[in-house]
């Protein structure tokens, strides 16, 4: 007996409460309360990166760039995630002027997965729980000084993150 | 009714620490319900931070990120009692914003 | 409890045999008769509380088959069903002693 | 006569009644004491680098790469909130102005360690989650599915406010809480579905080791880790989503949540479990 995925209806009723409350406000524009705090990223959503399936792609949209590997980028995985819906994966670095961390998964439906804004000030190192679809190639991107750099790490999957 | 959004934010007088962990469904596109059909992809989208009307801290995600997300970092500064500011806007644009303080 | 075995092995060495002999031409009266047998005996394994998945979806099969006009393939379906049934019934039979094997003293 | 001969001739005799009653004992008496030390003397030899009260973690107590994941799931627990949920509800009055806290000793707080118990009133165990829809009825609310997010949320809130405290199951001196002990216990050994697995084929052969995918927990303490979040569920589970799901795993026709025989088999797993600690709401893979 497997029971259905109800443990998102609370998520669910006020989620679609909000959808309405921005199809008052006109449908793809930002709720008032909203907009300085967005603002403040100062940024566009990466669409097209998003939608991109191979990481080479997904690099080429987000980045027209390429990146080298670094033994500065240090990533933290497990070998084996214990259900890939929920793997943990962090990443830290020695490098200077760190603008951006991105994470990809090679296998996945899409291969990018997060792209993290670092300010002047912030830390560069994060550490995030991201989905993967099988067994794959982890990547973590930094880009520090103007340069691209990453790390990749293979993470075994047994049990997929991609089915229910 | 209780925000979608938990935040532990603490100083150690240099930097803050601040994890977050979101109520939300991270729907992708690409899993099947029971009955064989699509779940819509219904995913946050950006994340923001904010302490002293700086931005600390922002997050562009996909569909690929876990159910209810999860995300820590640190910044230089912040002391105990400042407020910290975090927003999310989702694929559907439905958002909500909570204000912590740092302990 | 090796009778039992026994039992159980010829009655599924029949049912093989009986499959493939009557393959020519199983009627809606031979599908009848093997539905209501496999359902009395999950009927007798839900008594004994151990009623096992397999059976259920092998009788839901045979039922569909028969649906479809699939007699043959529906008789066979029902027969395994009542094997599937019959195992379940002798595997809680048995238990009731050999659990205390496995126990922990 | 000075005091250790008499200890001699005591022991002595004690020596020589059970030689005398050692075999019918082994084969008849319902011994729980003894069941529950040899129960938990299994598991301490087969993990002897495992300390006693982390077998409420299960799998994370086995695998040493498990538990690197967990201590991060452990910052931020996808539990969270679940146990929000548990909480709000626990506190907020039904419609005829009582409320859960009326239905249990201390207001409910800090009581699951005693859960499972054993009402001799009506003659059966009575569970946590049990005793919750019999609150929500008394008080003129429709009950909770057992196997979803409402009971889940309950039952982990009053969990936390337990956790620490040991297991504390008693077995009164009525024969019918023995019997259901033992019932309980025939439950967990017994081989069913078309796997042919008893509860104690995963849990008390083979825990740590994978099956499929999956590092089995071992049966020590399973109980003590209950509501859990599991990531194969992306939700919370109960005891009696986790029974059901296992009977239906191992092909078998899982009972109605709360039948006699879940019932039995929770008293008996709690009450070999008694002194570890509650650590719920847990998080597993």
């Amino acid at each position: 007996m497997d029971i259905g995925d109800n443990g998102v209806c609370a998520a669910r009723r006020l989620i679609l409460q909000g959808a309405g409350a921005v199809a008052l406000v006109g449908l793809g524009n930002v709720p008032f309360g909203l907009a300085p705090a967005l603002a403040a990223a100062n940024d566009k959503y990466p669409e097209e990166a998003f939608k991109q399936k191979g990481e080479a792609d997904a690099i080429k949209a987000l980045y027209g760039r390429i990146a080298e590997a670094s033994d500065k980028v240090k990533m933290d995985a497990p070998e084996i995630a214990e259900n890939g819906a929920v793997v943990p994966i962090s990443v830290t670095t020695t490098l200077a002027e760190v603008t951006s961390i991105s994470f990809l998964v090679s296998e996945n439906p899409n291969a990018l997965i997060a792209f993290y804004k670092i300010p002047s000030g912030t830390v560069p190192s994060v550490a995030n729980r991201i989905k993967m679809a099988k067994t794959s190639n982890v990547i973590v991107i930094v880009d520090a000084g103007g340069k691209l750099y990453s790390a990749t790490k293979e993470v075994k999957v047994t049990v997929g993150g991609c089915g229910g | 009714m209780a925000s979608t959004i938990r935040v532990r934010a603490t100083s150690n007088g240099d930097t803050t620490e601040v994890q977050t962990l979101i109520q939300h469904p991270m729907d992708s596109g690409f899993v099947k319900d029971a009955k064989g059909e699509i779940i819509p992809p219904h995913f946050i989208q950006q994340l923001t931070f904010e302490h002293d009307g700086k931005n600390v801290f922002a997050a562009d995600w996909g569909g690929g990120i876990s159910k209810d997300p999860y995300v820590k970092f640190s910044f230089k500064g912040g002391k105990k009692g400042d407020d910290i500011k975090v927003s999310w806007i989702d694929n559907k644009g439905a958002t909500d914003t909570t204000t912590a303080r740092i302990q | 409890m090796s009778v039992e075995i026994i039992k159980i092995a010829l009655s599924l060495g029949l049912l093989v045999a009986g499959a493939t002999c009557a393959a020519a031409a199983n009627s809606e009266q031979d599908f009848k008769a093997a539905y209501a047998a496999a359902e009395a005996a999950n009927k007798e394994a839900s008594a004994l509380r151990n009623q096992w998945t397999t059976t259920t979806s092998t009788l839901a099969a045979a039922k569909k088959a028969a649906d479809g006009g699939d007699f043959d393939a529906a008789v066979a379906s029902a027969r395994e069903a009542e094997a599937l049934a019959r195992a379940s019934i002798f595997q809680a039979t048995s238990e009731k002693e050999r659990w205390k094997a496995m126990e922990i003293r | 006569m000075n005091e250790r001969s008499v200890i001699h001739r005591a022991s002595a005799t004690l020596a020589v009644l059970a030689a005398l009653v050692a075999p019918a004992f082994a084969a008849d008496t319902v011994d729980p004491v003894a069941d529950a030390r040899a129960f938990r003397k299994f598991f301490t030899d087969k993990f002897p680098k495992v300390k006693l009260e982390d077998f409420v973690n299960g799998p994370y107590s086995m695998n040493e790469d498990l538990h690197r994941q967990w201590e991060e799931k452990e910052q931020f627990p996808p539990y969270e909130f679940s146990l929000g949920m548990g909480k709000e509800m626990f506190s907020s009055p039904f419609r005829n102005g009582r409320s859960y806290q009326d239905c249990f000793p201390n207001g409910g707080i800090g009581v699951r360690q005693n859960y499972p118990y054993f009402d001799e009133k009506e003659g059966k165990v009575v569970t946590l989650e049990l005793a919750l829809n019999r609150c929500r009825e008394a008080n003129g609310e429709a009950p909770f599915s057992y196997v979803r997010d409402e009971m889940a949320a309950l039952t982990a809130y009053m969990a936390f406010t337990s956790r620490g405290k040991p297991f504390d199951i008693k077995i009164p001196n009525d024969p019918r809480a023995l019997d259901a002990y033992q019932k309980g216990k025939e439950y967990f050994y017994t081989r069913r579905g078309q796997l042919n697995f008893s509860c104690a084929t995963c849990h008390v052969q083979s825990p740590g080791e994978r099956i499929r995918a999956e590092v089995l927990a071992p049966a020590l303490g399973i109980l003590n880790a209950m509501p859990i979040y599991r990531s194969e569920w992306s939700s919370m589970g109960t005891t009696s989503r986790r029974f059901t799901t296992c009977n239906s795993q191992i092909r078998g026709v899982p009972l109605n949540p709360q039948d006699d025989e879940y019932r039995n088999l929770e008293y008996y797993l709690s009450y070999v479990s008694n002194g570890l600690p509650i650590s719920g709401p847990g998080a597993r893979p």
